[in-house]
């Protein structure tokens, strides 16, 4: 198994990911998960979102969580790479790419690292809007996302 | 000891660092309730259930004891992804 | 909902895909699946795939299926792109992408559209090993997937 | 009427297509009996339940009547993806 973990201001080559992630030939799967910033959010325009973080922790999340993954699928490579910093509508935010030999593993194990990662990594959101700044709350679905895997 | 804050409590706090004056070993609920009678928004993030304690990276329960030298941080559920 | 619908001996550009799917800014999120010719399988190396289809029906069952994810979720684009002809090993086959506002939508509409397709689309793959040519079976747990939306 | 073969059918018997002289309308299980009589390969399919039959472009059962006019085509289990 191999990974790539990256927290970063910048986006990513994502063609190079995908031939990174596809480049072992038993890989017969590659599934990629790509979250971006929306226009509008509880019914306001989205100007800016910025993505503030906790950096001595990130990382050690993220490692357990794809070392968890190991353990639970077959995987031959994984990419995790999430944006801090600010944003606008439509730019990419965090990229998430699993490959194996099969699709039932690659599927579930790149839903398992983000629906964890929604709940587990140290990252906030804070949205500005016309009607000023607010930092985003929590989910409940995505609790009930990540608890289904437990 | 100090405790790390981020986000919406380290902005509600107006500070990145609490320094705190608090005998250790003790525990993580210890720690929350001598913070928040001194912090109203630390209080009110805590009687929401807003509230998470990582303790060298690692998030934890209440129960948990924190140590001399242990890397404390309050913040509100994540939100990234 | 715009979709693209392609069969052919090509490949495609993945990134110009993931950018179209990712456009309307509306999208949060982007799923997408990659399958690829194995070097091996059932213990045999493989030399090539050949990938033969039933062109009038292929394009009917694509677009059933791209019609029934978009009544079963809120999908903002899809991209089916399948090729025929003989690949090589590590030669992808088959490009399924989906954006949709929220991610769950998007991991499961990629999923359905990839386990139906499986079980529903005429496709059918020859292999060349060592031991000369043989049609693949189709895989139980490939029609337990399928039922498993039903 | 004609009926189309594909994959391993199609090598099986040796043609792309098949010329079958049968009364129409008929029901899908008839038209396969018919055939399978005539082509070993056939019945071998239809007796490992390996043998699926489109209509119209479409998979249909064994109680779907055949009409004049339809294009009917006979292949194994679909492999693709």
């Amino acid at each position: 198994m191999a990974n790539r973990l990256n927290v970063a201001h910048h986006w990513l080559d994502v063609a190079e990911q995908l031939a990174w992630l596809s480049e072992d030939s038993a890989a017969g799967a590659v599934v990629n998960f790509i979250g971006q910033v929306r226009r509008q959010n509880l019914d306001d325009d989205v100007a800016a979102l910025t993505l503030e973080h906790y950096p001595a922790m990130t990382k050690h999340v993220l490692n357990g969580l794809i070392e968890q993954a190991e353990q639970r699928w077959p995987l031959i490579r994984i990419v995790i790479h999430h944006r801090v910093g600010t944003l606008r509508p439509g730019d990419p935010i965090v990229f998430v790419g699993v490959s194996s030999a099969h699709r039932d593993a690659a599927f579930d194990a790149a839903r398992f690292l983000m629906d964890k990662l929604k709940t587990q990594a140290p990252f906030w959101k804070k949205e500005t809007t016309s009607d000023g700044e607010r930092w985003l709350d929590a989910r409940s679905c995505d609790e009930d996302a990540a608890a289904s895997w437990d | 000891m100090n405790v790390l804050l981020f986000a919406s409590l380290r902005e509600a706090v107006g500070q990145e660092t609490l320094a705190v004056d608090i005998a250790l070993p003790c525990r993580v609920e210890a720690l929350k309730q001598h913070i928040a009678d001194q912090h109203p928004s630390i209080a009110t993030a805590q009687s929401n259930q807003a509230l998470l304690v990582a303790v060298n990276q690692m998030i934890v329960g209440n129960e948990h004891q924190v140590e001399e030298g242990d890397e404390v941080a309050f913040f509100p559920p994540v939100t990234g992804g």
